[in-house]
């Protein structure tokens, strides 16, 4: 109870200068970069937050808001866009230019290289795009792409100086964000300082430090220790224990991790969509958030992006229904069905839910037989192999979830649904300029997806994170990957 | 002792050999295990297009043997390769994170050493007695408390709730002679297991020797207490502890993962663990090296030891 | 009387867990619904675990497998190390030596978290597959550490005198050098159990063996160990119960291996003699 | 004469020490007079070290023990066991071993000097021990000794030990005639100084050479004590006069050696231990139905000798012949036709059981190893023989550290008897026992070389008395053999320097003249 009162306060009040902040995050070893468009992990994105800006930016609701872009204008038939940017600079004094932008992208989308934006960017002819002023540019599309500024806010998106390369990346990057380069050791820690010219308003603190450690443990026991004042991901159940100490403060970033299980519906046995929608009613939804997720998150109704702008909220909350489920999978001659559901310790979660569902399945007569991968393959062992598998995204636009895993052509189709009328839908929204239109088509789309789509989508966890109880203006509605997630520009230290 | 110069020639052309093979079966290992570095790097995104490009950014698509034999050329040269995820040189990871290690463990191995023959030849001495039952039961009740739950333990009285000492080594990044403080809880962490085999073993081949007549002889003979302990009972069970302290060693300069995660001290532990989760495979062979040589020269240095306590043993027929 | 004594500490101590481990599964009950994890109250006394089941339910289930992989994979550990370890100690062919131990070493250097992760993916073995890889894993430990100790027995004239009656290679190895290693013997197998035992939950995690959220002693303490401020019974018990079974075991390998009094020591012959 | 009235140094009175209800020893009384020599003799097995124990305060282990005993009041004891192998520690050199002993003597002394004068007291005990070449044998570990050299390590500790009492248990078993007598001389003038010396043997020429005061023993009681004098010339029980007269009576004589192809023949063997050359021997034959016995000075070679023969020591070149075949080098090689024709008993009894084993039952193991025989007729042959050679089976079902020396010597003997060799060599195998048994076993073996054609005995002894029945002898020297003949020839005209010395010295030694 007390702890709401203290977050609505963490957010107002006088922001204080001064200070340094150290921030705990878990990171990736001596191999840590801070190359911006090699961002893989949170702690990258973090760091390329702070030296870094993206035209756009995600906002709580996952829609697109503008950040180095000032604003952006679209033709009519939406596949030219024209974006503005703001007066910015990078931190060797140059201004941010079209130029600059294009290199960005054009560094992104190199053939050469594999960073990870540049599927993202694929919509977009660089080729064709091109520079109309200092700081305007006009993007040539490939086709009608009405969630365009999406593209502009993409994971790994960021605005570097021309012809800036690998190497300086390491050594003295510059970047036009709220922090300036200090020093940095791959897999210890990083040291920014306060950058007084950033076009949004300087840092109020001095300094930023951001250490690595990969331990849950290791970074509560930091925090509490005084150690840092800023610790990412935290365990629910942590966050049990210290919510009422009021040693520390403890935020929940809420719908920020979608939790699901996967259904192949190409292969047998979830080619029949009774036998999915019979998964769909074994779920007790409640008792995998608890169990799985310690009762930190909400329950999900088989749709991606609770919460998000498009999201479609009317369709009524799916309940367990064991005996409808026997009786489906009994219809699509199913019965005592056996799956071997792929789990792996690679996500917070995986292998709690999957030994809960084996055991909700049983009730209904389905055997699952779980089985532990290998945690540094399981993305790609699951893309293409298995039937059912546990599966989690962070936030991201619905838009993005749509292309990105459920059109014929998407690259991470893990459900292999691939439907001529689906992808159809999907270019008609993209083809629509008008938002309640589009959101119309979202809505068919999505209805879809809840009756016979291959996600069975059980839940959505919170981002827990911690802080110290010094450490004020943590924005704590701003699911991860969002702006305002890890943004410490705004914070500061009472 | 000739015969013992020819048998520490003879034992290290064998390392050689030895470590060679550790390699080649790390780098099996590591080439065996299902996705490479591509994948790895690839996390949650694992486009397959991607994935390509990865493998062909990073030389991937080549033979594994080729791959190998390049890197057993550079080798040679003393070059250790770079690494397939950041393409820094490996020799800095090694270096990096030998600091570390080497001094916990050095620290710990200073500890452990009178603490497990100590606490071994106490409970000897006293066999079955009280003094016994309890440095028995003591040193097991530690030993089967996992690691974890042992510094988690030892954090939460000593670091949060007294304040005694620092939680964790988190941002002090290699200097950690400069926090001394900071090295305490971990040493402890990492001395409750060995402590404890070290003792057992010590304690096993002491109630022997202290029981042998020889042992009778000296003390008959008005030889003080602690040196027929220690000078002429301890030689005679010191082998198999001698055995147990090289693995120790090797166990405290190449995998104390748990120690290393829980107090964020970026050692070779951390390294191996990231590297074989990242298949960064020039990374995992470097290490494999040097876990090699560390090896032979750790079992080399125990078998010394056996072969200088057993002087028999070269002549029985 | 005075045996009877001996043993008392040790038996006590093993009592409770291998009553549990043993007797346990026949008295579970309906496991009941999940709770939410790490709680404790709602009816379970000694709350819920990390998936909300009930601790006590899964101490009672959890020490059968923990004690029988962990015996088993110990025992094969030794099957295999002890002979070859005696059969270097024994052998006076340096090649032979070398054959049997080198590669034993090169075993020793390579990382187990490579060998298990391997394993894990490539096969994927149920328990005896665990027992098996575990087994392996401590062979070349365990082999090395008891050639340390048949050192010096395989060096006596006893055994030139065992050799000069033809006596067969097992009654010298085993009969005399490995009865004169019993005790370092029975020391490093009473550490190593506990050892093996945490290997098969970090196998577990892993994806070897049994099911990472099997019940299953070893694998409760590593899997609730994010709970252990917020609810530690789900830790401390079955860690307890481990502890206990460790002590136990060595305590009674103690007590068995007792010397029934020390030749030589003056002190304790002379209270015997007095006791009459 | 006024020893009643010297206060004794260590006493006993009315010991019994028992175990599972049988009595080792019963009502012994022992007076231990300063700068006196006090002998214990007796039958083997009859409870002399375990009278010599009790006065350091020490029993078998579970031994229930009545009397008084009071033990030699403050400072350590000097003890010389039986078998000093056993407590002379396997992983030290012989340095690290006389070093701890020396350093409380210098104590009192300046820091910087210590190290001076406890070297110094190092050689002196050494030389009074009669080891020769401190500085060789200060490097070596106890392995690299043989079993005399062995045993005067253990009296050089004793002597440097600087005890009031000594107990010395059969401290001359391991020396030749001319290391034995300097040993007597040393210990008379320990005796000299004052120091009480209490003597365990079954050697009556060191003990009427040596002795003030003797006990005789017998199952375990004291039959009959006095001064030496008195028991030599009039000894008042039967058992003393018998074991008095075993001592006198001149054993038979060997005959003449046979001729024809020998049955196993040494040619050009040469014994290497470190690289050093410790025995040469260009040629040795033994017949069948002969035996040769192979004498020397301690530590000239004998025992590795036989232990090339028995293939227990592979660093030797040379080749040995059994039925003009070559012989494997190393026991490991040798089938078990040819263990059985050749079995060696070691020189140290204690050390080759298996201590955890009843006697019995490794005894019974040759036959069924090397004979084929079962299991239960080779237990019923091991108890035969180990009767014959005077262990009763009550003493076969215990275990190696439950017999005394002698008794051991002689399971050991019959364990090898057990394999029906054809080749026996027995390492000093009569050097633990007492007169009578000692004749007793001899006169077995010699029994066993008549009347069964094929057994033939390498009787390995510096006890020129015990190699008097031998066909033949060979006589080493510092690893050489510097003489061979029939028995007869050597005994009555030996021809070499050393021969000559050795046979004067045993000469001296049975006169019983103190030098
Ligand atoms: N630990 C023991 N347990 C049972 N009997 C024992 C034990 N030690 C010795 N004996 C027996 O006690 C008797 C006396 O033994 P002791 O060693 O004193 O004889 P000894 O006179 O020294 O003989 P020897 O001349 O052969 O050395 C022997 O019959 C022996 O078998
Ligand atoms: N392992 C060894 N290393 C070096 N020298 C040795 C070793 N073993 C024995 N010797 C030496 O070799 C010589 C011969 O020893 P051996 O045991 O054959 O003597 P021995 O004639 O049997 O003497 P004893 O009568 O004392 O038993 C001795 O001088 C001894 O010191
Ligand atoms: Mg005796
Ligand atoms: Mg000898």
């Amino acid at each position: 109870a007390g702890g709401t009162d203290d977050r609505t306060q963490s957010t107002s009040g006088t922001p204080k200068r001064g200070g340094r902040l150290r921030a705990a995050f878990a990171g990736g070893g001596a191999s840590e970069t801070l190359d911006p468009h090699l961002a893989n992990l949170f702690a990258d994105v973090a760091r390329a937050k702070a030296l870094y800006d993206k035209l756009a930016d995600y906002g709580a609701d996952l829609s697109a808001q503008p950040r180095l872009a000032e604003k952006w204008e679209p033709n009519k038939t939406l596949d030219r866009w024209q974006v503005t940017l703001r007066q910015a600079t990078f931190h060797d004094g140059k201004p941010v230019t079209a130029k600059d932008v294009l290199y960005s992208y054009r560094r992104i989308t190199d053939p050469e290289q594999a960073f990870r934006a540049k599927a993202s960017l694929e919509p977009v002819d660089l080729d064709a795009s091109r520079a109309t002023g200092e700081r305007s540019v006009e993007f040539v599309l490939k086709r009608p792409t009405a969630e365009f500024p999406n593209i502009l806010a993409a994971f790994g998106a960021y605005i570097v100086p021309e012809n800036a390369t690998g190497t300086d990346f390491d050594k003295k990057p510059v970047g036009s964000g709220p922090f300036r380069f200090v020093s940095f050791a791959p897999g210890r820690s990083a040291v920014f300082r306060r950058n007084d010219d950033y076009w949004d308003g300087a840092p109020h603190l001095d300094e930023i430090e951001f250490v690595v450690a990969n331990e849950e443990s290791a970074r509560v026991n930091a925090l509490l220790g005084g150690q840092v004042e800023y610790a990412h991901e935290l365990n629910p159940t942590t966050a049990r224990a210290h919510e009422a100490g009021g040693q520390i403060e403890i935020v929940r970033l809420r719908n920020s991790a979608m939790q699901a299980f996967c259904m192949k519906t190409d292969r047998a046995p979830f080619d029949d969509k009774r036998v999915r929608e019979a998964f769909f009613l074994i779920a007790d939804r409640k008792e995998l958030v608890d169990g799985a997720l310690s009762g930190a998150g909400e329950i999900g109704n088989d749709l991606f992006g609770k919460g998000y702008e498009y999201y479609a909220a009317d369709l009524p909350q799916r309940e367990q229904d064991l005996d409808k489920a026997r009786a489906l999978l009994k219809k699509a001659g199913a019965e005592k069905l056996k799956v071997t559901l792929d789990t792996s310790a690679v996500a917070a979660g995986f292998t709690e839910a999957a030994g809960i569902f084996r055991d909700q399945a049983a009730k209904a007569g389905v055997t699952i037989d779980v089985k532990m991968g290998s945690k540094d393959s399981y993305w790609s062992d699951i893309l293409d192999g298995g039937t059912l598998c546990c599966y989690r995204s962070g936030a991201m636009p619905i838009e993005a979830h749509l292309s990105q895993r459920l059109l014929t052509d998407s690259t991470t189709n893990a459900t292999k649904w691939q439907h001529k009328d689906f992808d159809a839908l999907y270019q008609q929204a993209q083809s629509t300029r008008d938002k309640t239109e589009r959101a119309a088509v979202y809505e068919r789309m999505q209805r879809r997806l809840y009756t016979e789509g291959g996600f069975l989508i059980w839940g959505f966890a919170d981002w827990i994170i911690g802080t110290a109880r010094t450490v004020k203006g943590v924005e704590t509605k701003a699911p991860a990957n969002t702006l305002d997630w890890a943004r410490f520009d705004k914070v500061w230290l009472a | 002792m000739a015969s013992g110069r020819s048998f520490v020639v003879r034992r290290l052309l064998l390392g050689a050999a030895q470590t060679m093979a550790v390699v080649l079966l790390v780098f099996a290992l590591t080439e065996a295990l299902p996705g490479d570095a591509a994948v790895a790097l690839a996390g949650d995104q694992p486009d397959p297009a991607r994935i390509a490009a990865i493998r062909e950014a990073m030389d991937l698509d080549r033979p594994a043997y080729e791959r190998l034999a390049d890197w057993a050329a550079g080798l040679l040269h003393g070059d250790f390769g770079t690494s397939l995820a950041s393409g820094r040189p490996v020799t800095q990871y090694i270096a990096d994170g030998f600091g570390p290690t080497l001094l916990l463990a050095a620290l710990t191995l200073a500890l452990l050493v009178p603490l497990g023959f100590g606490l071994g030849v106490l409970a000897a001495r006293h066999e079955g007695g009280l003094v016994d039952r309890m440095v028995s039961s003591v040193t097991l009740a530690v030993y089967a408390v996992p690691e974890f739950a042992l510094g988690v333990l030892l954090v939460t009285v000593l670091a949060l709730k007294l304040a005694w000492l620092p939680p964790t080594a988190v941002g002090y990044g290699t200097d950690l002679l400069g926090h001394p403080a900071a090295l305490v809880l971990p040493v402890l962490v990492l001395l409750s297991r060995p402590v404890c085999s070290l003792s057992r073993l010590v304690r096993a081949g002491m109630v022997d020797a202290l029981a042998s007549p020889y042992a009778a002889h000296a003390r008959r003979y008005g030889v003080p207490g602690a040196r027929v302990r220690y000078a002429h009972a301890l030689p005679n069970a010191l082998a198999p502890a001698a055995q147990q302290l090289a693995r120790t060693v090797d166990w405290l300069l190449c995998g104390v993962i748990v120690v290393e995660a829980l107090f964020v001290i970026p050692g070779l532990g951390t390294v191996l663990l990231n590297a074989v989760a990242e298949r960064d495979v020039p990374v995992v062979q470097g290490l494999a090296v040097v876990f090699g040589v560390l090896t032979v020269l750790l079992n080399l240095g125990a078998d010394l030891v056996a072969h200088r306590l057993t002087p028999r043993a070269g002549v029985a027929a | 009387m005075t045996a009877y004594r001996r043993f008392a500490l040790g038996l006590t101590v093993v009592a409770v867990p291998l009553v549990l481990a043993l007797l346990g599964p026949l008295f579970v009950g309906d496991p009941g619904p999940r709770g939410v994890s790490f709680t404790l109250g709602g009816g379970h006394w000694l709350g819920t675990d990390f998936v909300g089941r009930d601790v006590w339910h899964q101490v009672l289930l959890g020490g059968r497998t923990v004690v029988l992989t962990a015996l088993a994979a110990t025992a094969l550990a030794y099957l295999v190390a002890v002979p070859v370890a005696l059969v270097s100690a024994l052998t006076r062919v340096r090649r032979l030596e070398e054959l049997l131990m080198r590669p034993l070493d090169v075993l020793l250097a390579v990382p187990s978290l490579l060998l298990i992760l391997l394993v894990a993916s490539v096969f994927s073995p149920g328990a005896a597959g665990l027992a098996l890889l575990v087994a392996l894993v401590n062979v070349p430990d365990a082999a090395r550490i008891v050639r340390a100790a048949a050192g010096e027995a395989a060096a006596r004239p006893a055994v030139e005198a065992l050799r000069m009656q033809g006596e067969t290679w097992w009654r010298i190895a085993v009969g005399y050098v490995g009865r004169s290693a019993l005790r370092t013997l029975a020391a490093d197998a009473g550490i190593r159990l506990t050892g093996v035992l945490y290997l098969v939950s970090t196998a577990a995690f892993l994806g070897v063996g049994v099911a990472p959220d099997a019940a299953d002693w070893a694998v409760m303490v590593d899997r609730n160990r994010t709970g252990l401020l917020v609810q530690p019974w789900a830790v401390v018990v079955p860690a307890l119960l481990i502890v206990a079974l460790t002590m136990g075991t060595n305590l009674l390998f103690d007590a068995a291996l007792e010397k029934k009094a020390v030749p030589g020591a003056k002190a304790s012959r002379e209270k015997e003699g007095r006791r009459r | 004469m006024s020893r009643a009235t010297q206060a004794a140094v260590a006493e006993i009175r009315g010991l019994r020490v028992e175990i599972d209800g049988r009595a080792l020893v019963d009502g012994v009384h022992l007076r231990v007079p300063p700068g006196k020599v006090t002998a214990l003799v007796g039958a083997s097995g009859s409870g002399k070290t375990t009278t010599g124990l009790a006065l350091l305060g020490e029993y078998p282990a579970g031994a229930q023990v009545t009397g008084e005993v009071r033990p030699p009041g403050d400072g350590p004891v000097g003890y010389v066991p039986q078998h000093p192998a056993a407590v002379l520690n396997p992983a030290r050199r012989v340095r690290a071993l006389l070093d701890d002993i020396a350093r409380p003597q210098v104590r009192h002394l300046p820091r910087a000097e210590r190290r001076k004068a406890a070297r110094a007291l190092v050689l002196r005990a050494l030389e009074d021990a009669q080891l020769p070449d401190a500085e060789a044998l200060l490097r070596r570990y106890p392995h690299q000794l043989s079993g005399g050299q062995q045993q005067r390590v253990v009296l050089a500790q004793a002597l440097l030990l600087g005890a009031r009492v000594i107990v010395a248990d059969e401290p001359t078993t391991g020396q030749d005639a001319l290391t034995k007598s300097r040993i007597v001389e040393q210990l008379a003038a320990v005796a000299a100084r004052g120091i009480a010396v209490v003597l365990l043997s079954h050697d009556l020429d060191v003990v009427h050479a040596l002795a003030d005061e003797v006990l005789v023993m017998r199952e375990g009681r004291v039959v009959e004590s006095g001064p030496v004098a008195r028991l030599w010339t009039a000894p008042r029980h039967e058992w003393t006069r018998r074991l008095l007269d075993e001592q006198r009576a001149a054993p038979k004589d060997g005959t003449a050696a046979e001729s024809g192809r020998p049955l196993l023949e040494v040619r050009e063997l040469t014994a290497v231990h470190d690289r050093t050359v410790v025995l040469r021997a260009p040629h040795l034959a033994l017949h069948s139905g002969e035996c040769v016995a192979v004498v020397g000075r301690s530590g000239s070679g004998k025992t590795t000798l036989a232990r090339c023969l028995a293939g227990l020591h592979g660093d030797h070149d040379g080749e040995i012949l059994l039925d003009g075949r070559v012989l494997p080098r190393s026991l490991r090689r040798r089938d078990r036709a040819q263990l059985a024709a050749v079995q060696y008993v070691f020189q140290d009894a204690r050390a080759a059981f298996d201590e955890h084993r009843p006697v019995l039952h490794q005894v019974a193991r040759t036959a069924v190893r090397l004979r084929g025989t079962d299991e239960r007729a080779a237990t019923a042959e091991a108890l035969a023989t180990l009767n014959r050679l005077g262990l009763p089976e009550r003493l076969a079902h215990r275990r190696p550290g439950e017999l005394s020396g002698g008794e051991l010597q002689r399971a050991a003997l019959a364990r090898a008897l057990l394999a029906r060799p054809r080749v026996l060599i027995c390492d000093e195998v009569t050097s633990g026992l007492d007169t009578v048994t000692r004749r007793g076993i001899l006169d077995v073996l010699a029994g066993l070389v008549g009347e069964e054609d094929d057994l033939s005995l390498v009787l390995i002894t510096h006890d020129l008395d015990t190699a008097r029945p031998a066909h033949r002898i060979a006589v080493l020297d510092a690893g050489e053999i510097v003489e061979q003949g029939s028995a007869q020839r050597i005994l009555t005209a030996p021809q070499h320097p050393f021969t000559i010395a050795l046979m004067r010295t045993t000469g001296r030694l049975e006169t019983g003249t103190r030098l």
